[in-house]
């Protein structure tokens, strides 16, 4: 254990949780993220931000093991992480959420939260089939664990609501109440503010702050909005094109004449 | 020797290949524009097929419900129609057909699932299928078109001169495969040279896109199931001659839908070359491994020579490649 | 008013699990059960054994494996026909090779072979999807029928290739063979069938149903919060024949007696199972048995209203019959695409308001 | 409402029993279906002959007789259905007319004690009345079809098959698995080589199947089909230009639907046949004059004399007569199902009986006995004449080679017992 470091605003930012180095990953001909290192540590909230296909989304999918880079080695836990599927990578601890919200529509909310915790439960299927042997405790013990996160992200009144009838501002909160129920030790979420409301983006503003504090998950996170970036984030991470210009903190990023020419430059030009 | 004897029996399984591809070719312009995995597609060669003769025979539609519920005799009007005439009038049943499928079934279901549109059209061939044998009755009927059959003698005369061995090619089959690239050429013609033909490929692409330009998609549907229909008629006809107009003729769906995984639902050239591959795989299957087995291979052999070259290739053989996001 | 799920209330989580959350399902569940098992089988004749209840338990149990693996796990199947053949054949080769061994045993091992079976055949499911593994199950529907027609062994060499179920017993009573009669056959159905009923209810409950629809309603995003797409799919293919082979080991030997692969375990079989799935509802329980009542019932009345009460020529009413359940089809696909359950379910929705809507 | 549907419902099904005192011998045919064409006719013929016997003579002893019918589809568990709606109307005997039918039958019309009349197809080995006690198939059944067209061949190549090559193209179900094991022995008798050759149902498609005997040419094709498959055959022997002449189906592939869509390429096929064809019988007079004239025909009559009308009109004869002794044995006309099995096997029809019914040299004698439920197992063979449209018979009745089909029926008959726990009757 390397000891931890205080951040510039006074939160607590433990070691090195994971770290990626010298990441490419092409698609046939297009290099989608060319050479990038960062390091995402224990208890931070980890930003990555960049214009439109700058490479941010395969970034998390390459965190979570969706695509498999063609160079570069992830470090997970102080280990070199091997080419994994993706549900490998779950099961190590690694949650998300999409972009485009991917919810399993044809289920309630409940069971939605609760396929969150599919690694958690381990009841065999012949006890599953006779419910008996461990897989109703299993199911109420997990339960219990779902009601905590329900009640935390105030969502007890749709608990048994299909969700594709839920809004899309509920539905965003649902995917995230699954990706908590997993109990991740990173948590990725993959522009958890897009499409909201100002009030809607309050409110998971204040979530992603709280999950941080209450649980202390460490979050990576993608994110248009420059404004909730830089106030919800330790660090930061800025691509463009595939390439890194910029990490550090969100003042220091701010300051970095490359970002601000190629990124800010560009969208506020 | 038994190459000759090979090669003759490729040359057969080519020329049956064409005739599933002839089925094929009508699930895949359906496929293509409306996304209906069509099923009865061989239930409507086989109801083409019984009212081409029907409508040839002079036979009376319903004899049997009108003489049973009515306590008469009729069965003919005592006329005979020639063939083309009769053809023609069946494309109109069939153009008829679709307008009604699509005013009754198709209309109510847009934007289901596949697989309820796969259902439907599976109720639509029980339904098809019950209203030929009540149309027209269940007895096997004779097809004369005027299409030849039986070995063609220049072929094998040909054949023995060159080689030594007279190779056997049946006419009918001859003739199916004229048909049926003058077929695929003129629906080819179509849908790039006309505008229907157009409207239908951008249906096609995009049905979104489609309509947002003003192309009535319902009119789009009636124009491809008729199509279909006549796709359909034409199969009838082969199958027809070769094997009387009967039930089992609504059986080659299942031989064309191996020849649709092969080729990609999408793609007439796939299920053309899918038609040939299938045809000459499972004649060759069944006349050389097929005896060290027991023979009867080739109900399943299709089958599975889809099913191995799809885990390899999922989307089949001109179907676009699956690229996964999330 | 009478209906209703307020003052209801649960107070464990125990409680809101259960299978029939609300009060009057519950009794009427149970009134059911006590219906068929006390008084049916008193009453029951042959005819209605043979003709109606015993090919509809046997087809719901078929309904329920097919459900599971299209309603639950998202993957079409057509290859029914040929798992249901592998239950018969097993059960046939068990009996015969093991005459000592309980029958029940016998079939449950059927539904075991039938699973192993299916999971071969599920293999593929990894890389092909949608209507191609759809098309692609029909190469297990033909190549086991064809196996099953043309390798001796597996008919015992017998002459025609026919499969006969010899005599087996339950408690010294026949459950095969002639000499059983309607109530027993009856009795060994509904057993099975309220079993594996209650088998399939606690699977989809539980985790590895949550599984089972992650995959099937977005199977990237079910992979990528940690479900294993080849242990989900496999099991899916393996539960789902061991209910399909169940169901064949049944229909050959308790309820036909005699068969043969081509004949009774053909590509219209699987077409009839998909159908009482989608009828009935895909991914409900209780839809695969409504399905099954439905598409057994309907023809067995069709016929006997148009022959015996309209007296029409058999041969015309065998071709409207196929008329009628054709249009009946497409009508409720466009009625209700999800299927009597969902009806069903609408239908106890407005009750639970009944009679105050407002 | 929902009950009342529900009445109504419950009514439907419940209506299939209503009890009637007459003779009753349920129909279970199929017009539809993949054999629908060819199941039509042969219900027709039976129809019409018991029409006939209730229009001309009242009857059968003076008890009308009823022929309830039902569709199967050629569908086992339809079948099944169709059973079990119509034995509780005091039925006597059953003729499905279909080998999957028959086997689900065997152990059910044993408990319920019906007779099962299965006269050319089902269970060869039924034909050993020890085992099968309800069970008979008389005048032939596949094996003695099989053993009967070898003698014919036997007969056209001098009395020596050695060195001869035969194909058998079967219908690739339990049907047309039959005559194999038979011919296999009869192969190793007489010296010739066995080709099997199965075709899938149901079988349009057998291109690879006539490929193979156009390069193998062996001197004659032997072909156990049903439905389109014949057709399809007989198309393609015409186009690899097989000489029809050479080319013998079972019974079941010898009706005009088989010969008529190939037209005159067909010309000289032949088939085996156990029962006579056309209309040049005395029996048609009074069909024509009570059946068809009056509009009582099946279908208006319009198969009278084809190929399968005639055999279902056989197998009509047949039981009418049996109806008839059972009715002499048990002094009264009103005769259940055990009297109509004592009937058939004390059943002796004589070529007198035959001409006095009105169709002289139509079937081969039939006498049987308890242990004797298949008859003589005589066949004789037809040839299609298409010109003329129309079979005419070559041979006369032919005697099986019982020295080689008793052996199996015992074989196959014993096992049957062991398997099914019967004690041997007689």
């Amino acid at each position: 254990m390397t000891q931890a470091t205080i951040t510039p605003d006074g939160r607590q930012a433990g070691p090195v949780l994971m770290d990626l180095r010298n990441i490419t990953l092409r698609f046939g001909g297009v290099t989608a993220i060319k050479d990038i290192s960062f390091d995402i540590r224990e208890g931070e909230i980890r930003a990555i931000i960049g214009p439109n296909g700058a490479g941010k989304s395969s970034m998390l999918n390459v965190i979570s093991g969706f695509y498999v880079p063609q160079e570069g080695e992830i470090w997970f836990k102080g280990y070199r992480r091997g080419p994994m599927k993706p549900y490998e990578v779950a099961r190590l601890g690694i949650a998300r959420t999409f972009q485009n919200i991917a919810l399993f529509d044809g289920m309630s909310v409940l069971d939605n939260i609760m396929t969150g915790r599919l690694n958690l439960m381990k009841a065999r299927i012949w006890s599953q089939a006779l419910w008996w042997g461990g897989a109703e405790r299993e199911e109420i013990e997990n339960r219990e664990q779902v009601e905590k996160i329900i009640d935390f992200l105030e969502i007890q009144n749709i608990r048994k609501t299909p969700v594709g009838r839920l809004p899309y501002g509920l539905k965003k909160r649902v995917e995230l109440a699954r990706a908590l129920a997993a109990e991740p030790r990173i948590l990725l979420l993959d522009e958890p503010m897009a499409g909201m409301n100002v009030e809607e983006k309050e409110d998971m503003c204040r979530f992603i702050l709280d999950v941080n504090d209450e649980f202390g998950t460490t979050i990576a996170l993608i994110e248009h909005d420059m404004g909730v970036v830089m106030d919800l984030s330790d660090r930061v991470v800025v691509m463009d094109y595939g390439r890194k210009i910029g990490d550090g903190t969100p003042d220091e990023v701010r300051s970095n004449p490359e970002v601000i020419s190629a990124y800010l430059g560009v969208e506020h030009a | 020797m038994e190459f000759l004897y090979a090669s003759e029996i490729l040359l057969n399984g080519l020329m049956a290949g064409v005739m599933y591809a002839l089925v094929a070719l009508g699930f895949v312009l359906i496929y293509k524009a409306s996304g209906v995995f069509n099923y009865a597609q061989g239930v409507m060669a086989l109801f083409a097929a019984m009212t081409l003769v029907g409508i040839m025979e002079g036979r009376v539609p319903f004899a049997h419900l009108i003489n049973a519920a009515f306590g008469v005799h009729v069965s003919s009007f005592g006329w005979t129609v020639p063939g083309l005439l009769a053809i023609l009038l069946t494309a109109l049943v069939m153009v008829g057909l679709a307008i009604v499928i699509e005013k009754l079934v198709l209309k109510h279901l847009v934007g289901q699932e596949p697989i309820i549109l796969f259902m439907a059209t599976i109720g639509l061939a029980w339904f098809l299928e019950g209203l030929g044998d009540v149309m027209w009755g269940a007895d096997v009927k004779m097809l004369d078109v005027g299409l030849p059959q039986g070995i063609s003698e220049t072929v094998e005369t040909a054949t023995n001169n060159w080689l030594g061995y007279g190779f056997f090619i049946d006419r009918l089959d001859i003739w199916a495969t004229v048909i049926a690239a003058a077929l695929v050429a003129a629906l080819v013609g179509f849908s790039q040279y006309t505008k229907q033909g157009r409207a239908m490929r951008a249906v096609a692409d995009d049905h979104q896109a489609a309509l947002s330009v003003g192309i009535s998609l319902r009119f789009i549907w009636i124009m491809v199931w008729s199509i279909a229909g006549f796709v359909a008629l034409v199969a009838g006809i082969m199958w027809g001659t070769k094997s009387g107009v009967q039930f089992s003729l609504s059986l080659i769906a299942l031989k064309a839908l191996p020849v649709l995984m092969l080729g990609g639902f999408t793609s007439i050239p796939g299920a053309i070359v899918g038609g040939l591959i299938i045809g000459m795989g499972e004649k060759l299957f069944e006349y050389f491994i097929g005896p060290m087995v027991g023979g009867a291979t080739e109900n399943w052999f299709a089958y599975v020579l889809a099913l191995i070259f799809l885990v390899f290739r999922p989307q089949g053989l001109f179907g676009e490649r699956i690229i996964e996001r999330v | 008013m009478f209906y209703r799920e307020a003052g209801d209330f649960k107070t464990s989580y125990r409680d809101d699990g259960q299978t029939f959350p609300i009060r009057l399902d519950r009794w009427g569940y149970y009134a059911v059960l006590a219906v068929a098992f006390l008084v049916v089988p008193f009453v029951i004749d042959s005819y209605w054994a043979n003709a109606v209840l015993v090919p509809f338990l046997i087809y719901a149990i078929a309904a329920i494996g097919l459900n599971i693996l299209t309603g639950y796990a998202g993957q079409v199947s057509l290859g029914t026909g040929g798992f249901m053949a592998v239950g018969a054949y097993a059960v046939y080769k068990l009996m015969t090779a093991f005459p000592g061994v309980p029958i029940v045993i016998h079939i449950v091992l059927a539904g075991a072979i039938t699973a192993v079976v299916g999971m071969l055949f599920g293999l593929p499911s990894l890389r092909i999807k949608g209507f191609y593994l759809a098309v692609a199950t029909l190469a297990a529907q033909f190549f086991l029928v064809w196996l099953f027609n043309k390798v001796p062994w597996f008919y015992n060499y017998s002459a025609s290739g026919q499969i006969n179920a010899p005599e087996r017993t339950i408690l010294g009573w026949a459950v095969t063979g002639p000499a059983t009669s309607a109530s027993a056959k009856y009795l060994v159905c509904l057993v099975f069938a309220v079993v594996l009923a209650w088998v399939a209810r606690n699977l989809t409950r539980g985790s590895v149903g949550r599984k089972w629809m992650a995959i099937r309603d977005m199977d990237i995003a079910a992979e990528i919060i940690g479900v294993n797409p080849l242990t989900a799919k496999l099991s899916a293919f393996a539960v789902s024949s061991f209910f399909v082979g169940i169901a064949g080991a049944l229909l050959f030997a308790v309820y036909l007696g005699a068969a043969e692969a081509s004949e009774a375990f053909g590509i219209n079989k699987s077409f009839l199972i998909l159908f009482m799935v989608i009828i009935g509802g895909l991914g409900s329980i209780f839809g695969s048995f409504a399905g099954a009542a439905f598409l057994v019932l309907l023809p067995v009345l069709l016929k006997n209203v148009l022959v015996a009460q309209f007296g029409w020529p058999t041969d015309l009413a065998a071709h409207i019959e196929l008329m009628i359940v054709g249009a009946l089809i497409v009508f409720f696909l466009i009625v209700e695409p999800h299927g009597l359950a969902r009806l069903w379910a609408l239908t106890k929705e407005k009750l639970r308001l009944w009679p105050f809507p407002h | 409402m929902k009950l009342k549907l529900a009445t109504v419902a419950l009514g439907a099904v419940m209506a299939a029993a209503p009890a009637m005192a007459d003779l009753v011998v349920p129909n279970l045919s199929y017009r539809t279906g993949p054999y629908g064409a060819n199941g039509t006719q042969y219900a027709d013929g039976f129809n019409d002959y018991f029409t006939l016997l209730n229009e001309r003579d009242g009857g059968i002893g003076g008890e009308k007789v009823r022929t309830p019918e039902c569709e199967t589809a050629y569908n086992t568990e339809k079948g099944v259905e169709c059973y079990e709606a119509t034995k509780g109307d005091g039925a006597l005997v059953y003729n499905p007319l279909s080998t999957g039918i028959t086997y689900q039958l065997i152990p059910k019309v044993s408990v319920d004690q019906k007779v099962l009349y299965t006269p050319g197809y089902g269970r060869t080995s039924a034909k050993n009345g020890k085992v099968f006690e309800w069970i008979f198939n008389a005048p032939a059944n596949y094996w003695d079809g099989a053993s009967v067209a070898i003698k014919y061949l036997l007969d056209q190549n001098g009395g020596d098959l050695n060195g001869k090559k035969i194909a058998l193209v079967y219908h690739n179900s339990a049907y047309g698995k039959e005559p194999i094991r038979t011919l296999q022995d009869l192969s190793a008798k007489h010296g010739f080589t066995l080709t099997e050759l199965p075709v899938d149902p149901p079988g349009q498609e057998q291109k690879s199947q006539w490929l193979q005997i156009r390069r193998d040419k062996p001197d004659y094709v032997i072909m156990w089909g049903w439905g389109v498959m014949n057709q399809a055959a007989i198309q393609e022997a015409a186009n690899i230009r097989f000489p029809m002449e050479n080319f013998i189906g079972v019974w079941w592939s010898g009706s005009e639907v088989d010969v008529l869509p190939v037209g005159a390429a067909a010309h000289g096929y032949k088939s085996l046949t156990f029962n006579g064809v056309g209309t040049d019988y005395p029996l048609y007079d009074d069909m024509q004059k009570y059946v068809v004239e009056p509009g009582k025909a099946s279908q208006g009559g319009q198969f009278v004399g084809s190929s399968l009308y005639s055999r279902g009109m056989y197998a009509a004869v047949v039981i009418a007569e049996a109806i008839r002794k059972a009715q002499e044995l048990a002094g009264t006309a009103q005769i259940t199902a055990p009297q109509l099995r004592d009937g058939f096997e004390a059943l002796d029809i004589t070529p007198e009986r035959l001409a006095e019914i009105g169709l002289p040299d139509f079937g081969p004698e039939i006498k049987m006995s308890c242990d004797n439920h298949g008859g003589s197992g005589m066949a004789r063979l037809q040839q299609w004449d298409a010109e003329a449209k129309k079979w005419s018979l070559i041979t006369e009745f032919t005697a099986p080679d019982q020295e080689v089909l008793d052996p199996l029926i015992v074989e196959d008959s014993e096992a049957y017992a062991k398997e099914a726990g019967i004690s041997p009757r007689c």
